[in-house]
């Protein structure tokens, strides 16, 4: 680590030691994390627009998102993220359209809401959304265009829904302020408006899938095969109507942690639903979690249930899987991705035998990293705190509880509920975590680590190819996937297999480089 | 899909529908990176950078490196001065390039940050450059973003020693290193020393090797860059992409220019050739005859396949003008065309076309999107798309063969090394949209009209 | 489509359906042509001429010029010495060729016409040469047919002075216009002095001009067919096209050879450098070594999409067997291999190859037909099928995407000007391959799983 | 004429000054042809198994056609002929499927006859067709294989029909003698033995229609729209079945005089069912002959319907036969081709304009060119006397006759019936008719003439448009069609005036050719 640090200035090497740590159980292994690159430094990291936009609103299939501000943002994040979603009666699905007003310099110059205004009456008159979602981009929050004025405008002449979101990308430091921007209008104005009719007791949300790749289906076929209710699913393939009825269940399951935990906080403040902290990669990580899942409904005949299936599943993988590890063992792998991913996968590596040494976050908090006890220690900075928090109260109709509160407070103290352990616990000793992993770490610790894959995003996919390690994105599986639940593990196996198996590989190396001059019998023919 | 999209024409001016631009600093990066040893570096919030990266290497499917001036809340109330100046600082500290591009974006444009006073305030090391360009996001597009940062390497770097060197100055437009090569390949052919600027082969099209490389082979060195200003001529490939660099050269430099169309094609390509004979006054060489009387040969040759066909075309001006204009050699109708990047001058252009191979009924839109696109075709049905992946929820909605080509492209792989331009380029297109047609012949036919011979 | 073609394994050994290869004399025919000013003449009935001419023009889209002792019954009795002689006279008179390159038809040969008696008996004009090679249609195939030209040409021809000239002889193989020239690049950009027998650039891809020429610039000339002789090495690229051509001038002028396969993939044309290289000891130019580097960097891209995708492939020996083991670079499984080509070194070479590559469980047929291929991909599918246009029934049939290469390509254009050898063949097979499958992943896709980014 | 023969020495003048007519309507215009071509001269004639296979068996659709011998000629003949066939039930189609018995050196030197009869065995096997043909090819008869002997055998082993063709390439000077050996066979062993029921007096047979493009459907609809009934077509998408009962129609109808000539003639003495001439392309021809047969048939409201259909069918082409006819007007066209075509299209370019300066047959006869009038004074020669001519008597049982002998006396006086006038009475003076053109020939007529279009196949199309001529095949249609009527007029007539406009035309001058150095305002740029 120190070969890597020695390389920078004093400044940055400051910086930097700090988000840098070499795992030791014995130790706190604290981590500098969400705070703000350092100009220059080549970070893979993108803006408060693609975390609020990008990551959790751009999924709903029939809100009509309209990105107010010049054409690119809103171009960068149309079909690119592949959060899937199925078309159904009755709902819109605009994920194949991308809006935008396109602003020109008039309207930086003389303001941008009167072409939002009419990019909303041509919306309605074009499209009939039932629900409008108003995105800002960087040049919006500076002249000062007031989009929630716009927003209210719109309920009021059109009936619709309409919500702002002030997630200019200079926001924050990272995605993460625009997670929790888009969060917390969510709660505001959407969870708690539906009134739709729950079948089961067994009714969750989950919160934090994003279904890419399809994740999110195969993970909600698993949890209906047991005997669930998915009520909501934030936000992959959900409707407004699913989100709107997330109060409903009994249950969040939070995957994807540092997206969605404002929300299933907020939801159990609101109307006393707990959440846990689930994982449904890896195929011992989703057997725990099913596991988990069923301890807290309680109900004998849902455990049973819980382990016929995890059985059957089990057993139509079992070779697969035995035959990937068997191509897999023993191999390394160094992770830098979004959020939880990085945490994640490391339990799907471990089903194949590969080990992580390296792992990070490219925007995670502390807590993904340490767990949340470390939270009462994190020091708000000036750009978290220009981050509204939102606080909510009981809702005096839609609270309710499933178990006892006495029920509730033993798992909450066994920490299945709301808690979150973080990475680092899950890490051996000796290996990395690595915060805001930037470019030039990523070329030093691929040279000096030498890991088979490096699982990250498409910006650094080719840098760690053309230095010869595999790379496969783990922000869109490389168009691949479903990778979750049992089913998903063998995708993952079969595309890092091929991965390291393909046969191109061996080519790398050009032959007259390394044997400059031969002679003799050449691919059967006669020597002379 | 795109089940949305209604035949009924209905006039917008607000609110933009699956644009068929992007704004400009994804083009100023693009640009930089066809410089060696440059860092092209995004002066603005982070996720700017992050976003151009992706769609770059996206298309290209290499790393596309770039910096940013990470800019945060604060930066955005106060400016980016300091910002700018630490990114230099640790860019050639950490990543030591020869010369560091800037280009704004629309944030540092709102705030106004004056780039010239906060370059020549940093301190730049012995040998090295820093340049900027001004590309707000708010106007023109990606095409514009390309051209102004060509423009500001001239205005930055090229200098005029009195003596001219003898050298062809040539802006290859917004085009594929495949496309770059291929210009490359028939200058030298035609025995001319030249200057490309900006030339991205070698960079955005660089070979596996097992190491990666921040600056690879490729790219127009700042040496280079210096030396265009003792040329003896410029040539603009395509106005709307490389008219401001020949412009800036001319200006700053007394180098004269001539714009010429994007050499695709046969006509387009006979003016390029044709330009460079001027230029050299040597005689073209064989080889060169011999590939453009082979792209004769095959466009008539299947011009029972494309003639009278009608197409929809889009992408980036100059590089839809080229592939209209071919698309009329090759006996199509050129039914739409449009681009998403603004700009008068692409429509007079199209009008000029259609007149020249007389045609009428043809519609041609600047600053347009893929929604009006998509409702002309369902208002009268083309036979072929022809434009980037943005196209393709289009060609499957109306089940239209779709040929893919210009920027960006990032559904498919190996088409930034293939060349459209030049003959060799244009028998490729000629496949290209030959090979849609007739497939779509073949999937459509009866089995007892399923052709052998074609 | 072919609803009559079973599953079921049925051993034929007299009925011949749906064959994948043709008769011999066309090969020769071909080979002749790339010849320059040379008359192919076909020594038999003279609807063998017709239906080869007519073959080759339907690929190459260019004239096949041929003539014919035009056999009637009468000669068919009598043995066809008069119609030769007569033919000759009237090629020469009417035609004026430098040289007459005769090849026998399965009439000829069943009638047992003498030819190399016959020639002698005929008054070739001062500076004129005839040659002829045997080429029984009942034998081998046109390979066969088109290895057996090349050889004749030797042995009539080439002559060793006794002083090597240095330069390297090389047979191309049974391969288009494009590969030819392709090689040729390679061999140029490596410093070699070269003489390539047959050539056909130039003649079967030759530009319009507005001129028929019946001898267009193209072809190896008698003189430099005569020089082999002094050459210091031949490269016989293919065993089965090329290899009797070799052996011809090792036997007659004592220059050695090596046997290479054709430079298909990075692997085959790995080998053709090297050879080259060990030919002329100066270093590889970068320029080869950056697209070789390139070609890696394209494979490993796209193996998501070729990883494991089972191929069947068809057409001529050489050929398949390049393209099987470029297929296997990709990660491909090359599943079933069949030629009509007799030849066991054909299942030899592919067995080698699966085992090179670890493969089990492939299938490789010489003499085999399309009839057979078709049962084996309804028994176990395939993703893709890979081969000349008669391929096209089964792919229909079966619903399998489908990739034009190799010999006959009746029912598209422009394939013949596109090298699939070399590193740069390689990068549009990998795209022709990559797109046929990605094209099939998006058509199969539903709404939802249809991917923008790929 | 002379400047093309002037350049050939004095025994090839001889022979081709016989072949080339400078038509003059006050003269006999005698030509030669049907004779061998000389040696050496380049010819575009193909030989007698492409007659027979290739031309006239090769359309049936439930034949399944073994070529007998080595494997080149059946593979050229494999799906390369255009003659269209669709799917119908229980009825074989065999179109896609290519048969040989790929004859090796053993079975040349031993003999193939044991090949076949395997073959034969395997194909009833995986195929179990009703009709087998064998068509040999050039060795078969040197080495004297008996395949009649093993069609004999195969129809009592497998109680099929089995017919064997004596096709062998060297037969005859062309194509022709396969036509000859095929119309033998035909009548010999298919014509009569069905048993269908006719359902209208008005029953016709069509002959010499390949359905080459579906100009055979075309011509079908187009009959049937008026009332007719269409016995069989010979052979254009035909089954053996309707073959079988050509003798129950009432009128043949010839459209390709050449390949069909011998069967018209023998079902007329068999069966008594005349033949008449007739022409389906070109407005004008079809007219005519629509209106011909209708005088035949000589029933009032068969004739108003005629003429209501003509009506029609005008109707609907006239506006694109107009505009097509304005952009073709006063072009010129050289047309060389098979059979009947080169005197057909001289009609349809007559339509629109197009004046034919050179026109001429790879394979007629004398009768094609100077009319049946010539057939008497035709000598026939080594070549023609060794294809079989085969007489028949009429069928006491199935011989029948429409109209009384008195009324057929007169339509055969009036040229109606059983007459072909031939090419030149519709040619002008001053243009030329050339049999057997060759590639010579062509290059030079080409030069000389400078037709605005060249009609002929494959072989000689690139020649001509090498030299800046456009070329269509005729043979193909290249690939478009059907040509045949009302509707196949505007086809033909879409094809040339897209081929004669084609831009890519005007490309053909290399610019820096004629303007070595040009200097100034290029594609709108500035002048320096």
């Amino acid at each position: 680590m120190e070969k890597v640090l020695d390389q920078y200035n004093s400044r940055v090497y400051k910086n930097r030691k700090e988000h840098m740590v070499t795992v030791n159980r014995n130790e706190k292994n604290e981590i500098a994390a969400n705070v703000r690159t350092i100009p220059g430094i080549i970070t893979q990291r993108g803006c408060c627009y693609a975390g609020c936009k990008g990551v959790v609103l751009g999924p709903i299939k029939d809100a009509f998102i309209i990105t107010h501000g010049p054409i690119g943002c809103a171009f960068y994040s149309w079909g690119t993220r592949r959060h899937k979603a199925k078309k159904e009666d009755g709902v819109d699905n605009y994920l194949h359209y991308c809006f935008s007003t396109d602003m020109q310099e008039a309207d930086i110059v003389f303001g941008g809401e009167k072409k939002l205004k009419k990019a909303i009456e041509e919306a309605m008159d074009l499209f009939h959304p039932s629900t409008i979602m108003i995105c800002s981009t960087c040049p919006v929050g500076l002249i000062g265009d007031d989009i929630h004025a716009v927003a209210k405008w719109a309920e009021q002449e059109y009936k619709i829904k309409c919500i702002a979101f002030s997630c200019e990308g200079y926001k924050g430091v990272s995605q993460s302020a625009g997670h929790h921007i888009a969060n917390n209008q969510l709660v505001r104005y959407v969870i708690g408006e539906g009134d739709r009719e729950i079948k089961t007791k067994f009714a969750v949300n989950i919160l934090g899938e994003y279904n890419i790749g399809g994740d999110g289906w195969e993970t909600e076929r698993l949890l209906k095969r047991i005997g669930y209710e998915v009520v909501s699913t934030f936000t992959g393939d959900s409707s407004m109507d699913d989100l709107k009825n997330a109060h409903k269940a009994n249950l969040s399951l939070v995957q994807c942690h540092r997206s969605i935990n404002y929300i299933a906080e907020l939801i159990e403040t609101k109307y006393g639903i707990p959440w846990m902290k689930v994982n449904f990669i890896g195929v011992e990580g989703t057997i725990e979690t099913l596991k988990n899942i069923a301890r807290y409904f309680n109900d004998p005949e849902l455990m049973a249930r819980t382990e016929a299936v995890i059985a059957d599943e089990l057993d139509l993988i079992e070779e697969d899987m035995a035959y990937y590890k068997s191509k897999l063992k023993g191999k390394t792998a160094a992770i830098y991705v979004g959020g939880s991913r990085a945490h994640h996968y490391q339990f799907l590596l471990d089903d194949l035998g590969v080990h992580t040494i390296l792992a990070g976050y490219e925007f995670g908090h502390r807590e993904e990293y340490e767990g949340r006890e470390v939270i009462p220690f994190v020091k708000p900075d000036a750009d978290s705190k220009n981050i509204e928090s939102i606080t909510v109260q009981p809702d005096p109709e839609k609270y309710h509880v499933y178990l006892s509160e006495e029920d509730i407070n033993r798992l909450k103290e066994e920490k299945l509920l709301d808690y979150y352990g973080g990475m680092v616990k899950d890490m051996n000793d000796g290996t990395y975590m690595v915060d805001d992993l930037n470019h030039f770490e990523t070329e030093e610790f691929l040279k000096l680590l030498k890991p088979d894959i490096f699982f990250s995003g498409i910006k650094d996919k080719f840098v760690a190819q053309k230095g010869g390690t595999l790379s496969r994105q783990l922000h869109s599986y490389d168009y691949s996937g479903p990778y979750s639940c049992f089913r998903g593990a063998v995708n993952f196996a079969r595309d890092i297999t091929m991965g390291i198996y393909t046969p191109a590989w061996s080519y790398v190396k050009t032959p007259w480089k390394s044997a400059p001059i031969l002679e003799g019998t050449i691919g059967g023919g006669k020597a002379c | 899909m795109l089940d949305y999209t209604k035949k009924e024409q209905y006039d917008r001016s607000a609110l933009r529908v699956n644009p068929a631009k992007t704004c400009q600093p994804v083009g100023a990066m693009y640009a930089a990176l066809g410089v060696h040893e440059c860092m092209p570096h995004s002066h603005g919030s982070q996720g700017c950078c992050a976003f151009h990266r992706m769609f770059l290497t996206r298309h290209f499917k290499d790393p596309a490196m770039a910096s940013s001036s990470s800019f945060t809340e604060g930066a955005s109330v106060f400016g980016g001065g300091s910002n700018l100046k630490t990114a230099a600082k640790n860019i050639f500290d950490i990543y030591n390039p020869k010369i560091i591009a800037v280009h704004t974006t629309c944030l540092s444009e709102t705030i106004g940050d004056d780039l010239n006073a906060l370059i020549q305030g940093i301190d730049i090391p012995d040998g090295k450059y820093m340049v900027h360009t001004n590309t707000p996001s708010y106007k023109g597009s990606h095409v514009t973003g390309f051209s102004n940062m060509v423009a500001s390497f001239i205005n930055y770097l090229s200098v005029s020693s009195g003596a001219k060197n003898g050298k062809l100055a040539m802006i290859p437009g917004f085009v594929n290193p495949g496309d770059m090569r291929e210009m490359k390949r028939l200058t030298k052919a035609m025995g001319i020393s030249y200057t490309m600027l900006p030339d991205t082969s070698g960079v955005m099209d660089s070979p596996m090797t097992g190491k990666f490389e921040m600056y690879p082979q490729g790219g127009t060195t700042v040496e280079e860059i210096i030396g265009l200003g003792d040329s003896k001529l410029t040539l603009a490939i395509g106005k709307f992409a490389s008219e401001a660099g020949a412009e800036a050269l001319e200006k700053k430099c007394k180098v004269p220019y001539k714009t010429l169309p994007m050499p695709i094609g046969i006509g387009n390509t006979d003016k390029f050739i044709m330009e460079l004979q001027s230029f050299t006054k040597d005689e073209v060489p064989y080889s060169i005859e011999e590939e453009r009387g082979q792209l004769v040969d095959i466009l008539i040759d299947i011009h029972p396949y494309t003639y009278n066909k009608k197409a929809a075309i889009f992408g980036d001006p100059d590089t839809v003008l080229g592939i209209a204009e071919f698309a009329m050699e090759m006996g199509m109708i050129p039914k739409y065309l449009v681009t998403g990047t603004p700009g008068e001058a692409f429509e007079t252009a199209a009008e000029e076309l259609f007149t020249k191979f007389g045609l009428s009924g043809c519609k041609a839109k600047a600053a347009g999107d893929l929604y009006e696109l998509h409702q002309w075709m369902k208002e009268e049905r083309v036979d072929l798309l022809i434009g980037g992946t943005h196209g393709k929820y289009i060609a499957r909605a109306e089940d239209i063969p779709f040929v893919r080509a210009g920027f960006p492209i990032i559904d498919r792989y190996i088409h930034s090394y293939m060349p459209l331009v030049g003959y060799k380029g244009g028998m490729r297109l000629a496949e290209l949209i030959t090979n849609a047609l007739m497939d779509r012949q073949d999937r459509d036919s009866t089995e007892e009209d399923f052709e052998m011979v074609m």
